[in-house]
């Protein structure tokens, strides 16, 4: 069978499938779940400086099988508290990915310096939720500012740094190439889509935030986009993020250029065993398509051939 | 994905619970619980005290506001409603010992109705403060079920724990299957009473929820999610997790004490 | 029944569905046939100053009913031939709106005194084709540039000026907020978001043209966070578009905002008989939800009440 | 919504048209056509020449250099096959009359088989250029057709065009309904005869197709969308359009001469 392992910059994994942020990620029995179930790796819930609760419910609405838009609110225990979480995921063996979101470069500073003694392998930086105020799209739309905080995280913490981009931008490329002259050993695209909902029966938004960050099949096409635009302009691995449910939407995301794949809001639909699934089915998929490793596949829609005129 | 729709009726159970009925078409099995959304206010798990046929009901406590706000609703006010999620108690008939603490009825009535319905023998433990907190007495009563009382104060029945009148059931008359549902201090004494007289126990919890879907991790509890792999567990898997009657998380997802 | 006559600021509107410019929008038959079938008005193709075939072939994936994406390159047969098509639909009576494209403000402003001289009704300016270079996003996604190109629009044409909006930004307000400068009398949000399909078998972009926009349902949550955001900081009336399939997904703009909108991917779904059948379902569930007048539903998911403490 | 297949089988059916035979499970139709996406380059509609069952198939004339490309796939090349799109000759057997010219027998063909089928009589009056051109001159025989065959130059049958055989056995013989595919100039001939002896006529008509789902207008003919309305249309509603046998659009949406 084809050889699934992904080399993704300083990152060695074991698959390409990695647990996404915010999705089985706020403790330690349910990273090391992901784990267990096939993930390559796991990325923590995206955690800050202290504990915060998150907005109100509802906080999720469910488009059938193709869409979700949640506003959780970055819910998440604080830097304080949550390193005996991964305390438990590292335990159990899995390879961690500790995700962080801040206001301004320093706090993602301090907060890389703390992450990184936890042992994990590499950070995350959210740069891009887009429904808490003052945090993500804010500090991640502007590229000045992306540069600024991997450069200071990479300094403080001197892991690999994984800046994770918004799809809420006119230009995904600027953003990417302000990570890499930042120092960041890859980036990860995309996370949500700015969306809403209004129940007109109710006459008011569905989710209590009102806004919220659309997942799911919906957006693959989006996040499709970004990686392939900045596949072709930088030079740092790119992962690939968003509607993800089979191994052949793993493999757009490849051949689009991602060197690996985060996986979020299939576990909704089809529960934990979706890594077991994935991960059967892209070995599965490469040897029907004659690659031998995954390596083989990346950013390979790149350089398709247009057909010899007659 | 959600309903909309109107209470159809709200009953005072008892001076702190509220049942509230609802036409929702899908599905339900006792044991399982939905999303119910007061717009304007919070969206909560709350178990269905009404499972079978279109209109199904939930009975809220009064704990803070939401829960207060829930319990003001009047019949025609819309409400939003999703699920039914979560798993089932299985409904194998046989002597069924059955305890509640509090609203934990709320969720052992249906229960306890279905499995009466497939021949079981059913007695029922019901705790509560005091007499007129005792839910569902005279539901349980109606379907068939022995219902033995205790109330903290004495007014009814056993004056103190109910699980003292579960234990003593368990030591003199066989059973072959403890359902309970209350706080997790209570369920705990009832587990280990369960073992002591080699008798299965199943228990259903509570976490904090949100999505409902096994995806946020707000209920996670040890290896499990409660809204997918609960509410109701056997006792065997709970035991060995600390979490069981001990820490829980609260919304931020910190551990936070019993 | 309710009153489905709307007013978007200087338009007066039989029904608020408008035909998406790019569908049904080559030929005057078929403006004139979207017409009878029931819209409220019709928006053109968008005309450029000269011819353009557009992209080769595929220019369109679909995703099951949820989703579609296109790049079809702009084809239109110029400022020059057009007028022709209006001409045919405007004799069978309908309320045509111009749509328009081009590189620069100067352009615009042309193409803008141009088409006003076809006795369309207002202008929209296509400020957000994401798939076609030089054009759309570039355009489109710098505030500075959306003012300058309305105002010499409005200038050169003395007509009512629609800006369409990209939803491919960090800011949509900022761009709306930039058309109300400029003396734009709506704005209409959302164009089709950025996207890519790949083939995985083929090794490459489904599309001839790589980049699509995506349209239709999956796309419907990010035209309302547009519409909602811009709802709160402009004045100027906001057209919805972007995944109505129903009445209830337009009355979900409407309460977001939108005193108008436009289905485009619906037709392709439905046929054209999707305009009688949301005019009339629209009136059947104002009139459920005790609404007399579409405009009563215009904006009330923005004060909607919080439930009185008990 | 796009299946990619293997050419499973390449027939050169004359000097200059190529049949494709692919696998492909969709139920079809005579009259219906797919969009046909040669990787690497244009995708085009064809009609199905090869309707029933898993193995479809199209042939393709060559005209520009997609269909030239088209033409030099060899088997085991895959293919974006999308659709199939549009309606069907209504298969109402009686007396047919088939007027083909050039490749529109490639659309003709199947129709025939499938009429023939439940019962009718048909004859086949077929045009070309020469006589190797004769396109599914022996499918339309061994289905039991009467072929009249007629070439421009004369090399075999009838020295001249299509549309003279047509009208003369119109004029001579009874027949309940006509179908015809080929160039407009030579359908509009078709339709006169048709007219002139009563007989209606059903055409096969070709427009610039980009969506195939009837929204992006390339293919508006009059009020109607050969993609979705057609491409099968009764000769009555085409010949009020100037359009027919008239001016088209191009890939611009511009008019432009017959
Ligand atoms: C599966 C399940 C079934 C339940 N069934 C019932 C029932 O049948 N009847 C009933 O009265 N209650 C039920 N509950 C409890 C109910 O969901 C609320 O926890 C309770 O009503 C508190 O509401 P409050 O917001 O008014 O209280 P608050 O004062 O705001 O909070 C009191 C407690 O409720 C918890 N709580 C708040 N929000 C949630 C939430 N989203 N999910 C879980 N806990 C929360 C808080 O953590 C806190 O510990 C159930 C809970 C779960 C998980
Ligand atoms: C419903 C329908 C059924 C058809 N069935 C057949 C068939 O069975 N066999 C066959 O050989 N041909 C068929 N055609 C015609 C075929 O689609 C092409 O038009 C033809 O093959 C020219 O291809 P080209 O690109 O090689 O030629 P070019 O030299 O590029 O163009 C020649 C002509 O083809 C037209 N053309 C190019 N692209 C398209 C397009 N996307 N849609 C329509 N016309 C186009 C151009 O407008 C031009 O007039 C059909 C067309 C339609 C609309
Ligand atoms: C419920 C939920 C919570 C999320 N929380 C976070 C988070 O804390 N940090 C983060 O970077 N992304 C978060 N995301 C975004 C996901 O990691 C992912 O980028 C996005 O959902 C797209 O992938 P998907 O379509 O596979 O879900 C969250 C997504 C969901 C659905
Ligand atoms: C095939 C197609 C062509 C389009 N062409 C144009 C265009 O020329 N000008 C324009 O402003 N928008 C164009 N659009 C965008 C639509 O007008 C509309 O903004 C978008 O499709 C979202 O609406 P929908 O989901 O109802 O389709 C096009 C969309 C599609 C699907
Ligand atoms: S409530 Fe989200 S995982 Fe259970
Ligand atoms: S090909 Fe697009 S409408 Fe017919």
């Amino acid at each position: 069978m084809a050889d699934l392992s992904a080399r993704c910059g300083p990152l060695a994994l074991r698959n390409p499938f990695l647990l996404a942020s915010g999705i089985w990620g706020e403790s330690g029995e349910s990273l090391a779940g992901a784990w267990a179930a096939g993930a390559g790796g796991v990325v923590t819930k995206s955690i800050g400086s202290a504990p915060r609760f998150g907005y109100a419910n509802p906080t999720i609405e469910t488009y059938e099988r193709w869409g979700m838009l949640n506003a959780m609110g970055l819910p998440n225990p604080g830097i304080d508290e949550y390193p005996k979480e991964i305390e438990i995921a590292r335990r159990a063996g899995a390879t961690v990915i500790g995700s962080i979101f801040g206001g301004d470069a320093d706090e993602f500073a301090r907060l890389g310096a703390r992450m990184a003694s936890t042992g994990v392998v590499a950070l995350e930086l959210n740069l891009s939720c887009p429904h808490a105020e003052g945090f993500g799209t804010e500090v991640g739309s502007d590229p000045k500012d992306v540069e600024a905080i991997v450069r200071r995280v990479v300094e403080s913490s001197r892991l690999p740094v994984i800046a994770k981009l918004t799809p809420n931008t006119s230009d995904p490329v600027a953003l990417a190439l302000a990570a890499e002259r930042g120092g960041a050993s890859a980036v990860s695209a995309i996370n949500t889509v700015r969306g809403l909902a209004i129940d007109v029966r109710l006459r008011r938004p569905v989710l209590a935030h009102g806004l919220g960050g659309l997942s799911g099949a919906a957006i693959k096409p989006v996040g499709l986009a970004c990686v392939w635009q900045i596949y072709e302009k930088v030079s740092i691995p790119v992962i690939g993020v968003g509607g993800i449910m089979t191994a052949d939407d793993a493999l757009e995301y490849v051949m689009a250029g991602a060197r690996a794949v985060e996986v979020g809001t299939a576990v909704a639909f089809e529960g934990i065993a979706v890594f077991g699934r994935l991960v059967r089915e892209l070995g599965e998929r490469l040897d029907a398509l004659g690659f031998s490793e995954l390596e083989d596949a990346v950013g390979v829609a790149h350089s398709a051939p247009s057909a010899s005129s007659g | 994905m959600r309903s909309v729709v109107p209470v159809t009726e709200r009953v005072e159970e008892t001076p702190t619970t509220v049942t509230l009925r609802f036409d929702y078409a899908a599905a339900a099995a006792p044991g399982q619980f939905v999303m119910i959304w007061v717009p304007g206010d919070d969206e909560l798990p709350m178990s269905l005290s009404y499972t079978e046929g279109r209109s199904k009901g939930v009975t809220v406590k009064e704990m803070g506001s939401t829960s207060r706000n829930m319990q003001s609703i009047r019949p025609g006010t819309l409400v939003g409603i999703r699920g039914p999620y979560g798993n089932t108690f299985s409904l194998d008939p046989g002597r069924m010992l059955i305890v509640g603490g509090g609203s934990g009825a709320a969720v052992l009535a249906p229960a306890a109705e279905a499995v009466i319905a497939r021949g079981a023998k059913v007695t029922v433990a019901l705790g509560a403060t005091r007499a007129p907190e005792l839910l569902f007495r005279d539901r349980f009563r109606r379907m068939g079920a022995r219902v033995e009382v205790s109330t903290d104060d004495g007014s009814e029945g056993y004056h103190g724990f109910v699980t003292h009148v579960a234990d003593r059931l368990l030591g003199s008359e066989p059973f072959d299957a403890v359902w309970t549902c209350g706080p997790e201090v209570m369920m705990r004494k009832v587990v280990d009473s369960g073992s002591r007289h080699g008798v299965p126990v199943h228990c259903s919890v509570e976490r904090h929820m949100k999505c409902a879907l096994g995806m946020c991790d707000a209920c996670a509890l040890g290896p499990y999610h409660v809204c997918v792999d609960g509410p109701v567990f056997p006792a065997e898997r709970l035991t060995p997790l600390g979490e069981f009657g001990g820490f829980h998380r609260d919304s931020s997802g910190r551990r936070v004490g019993p």
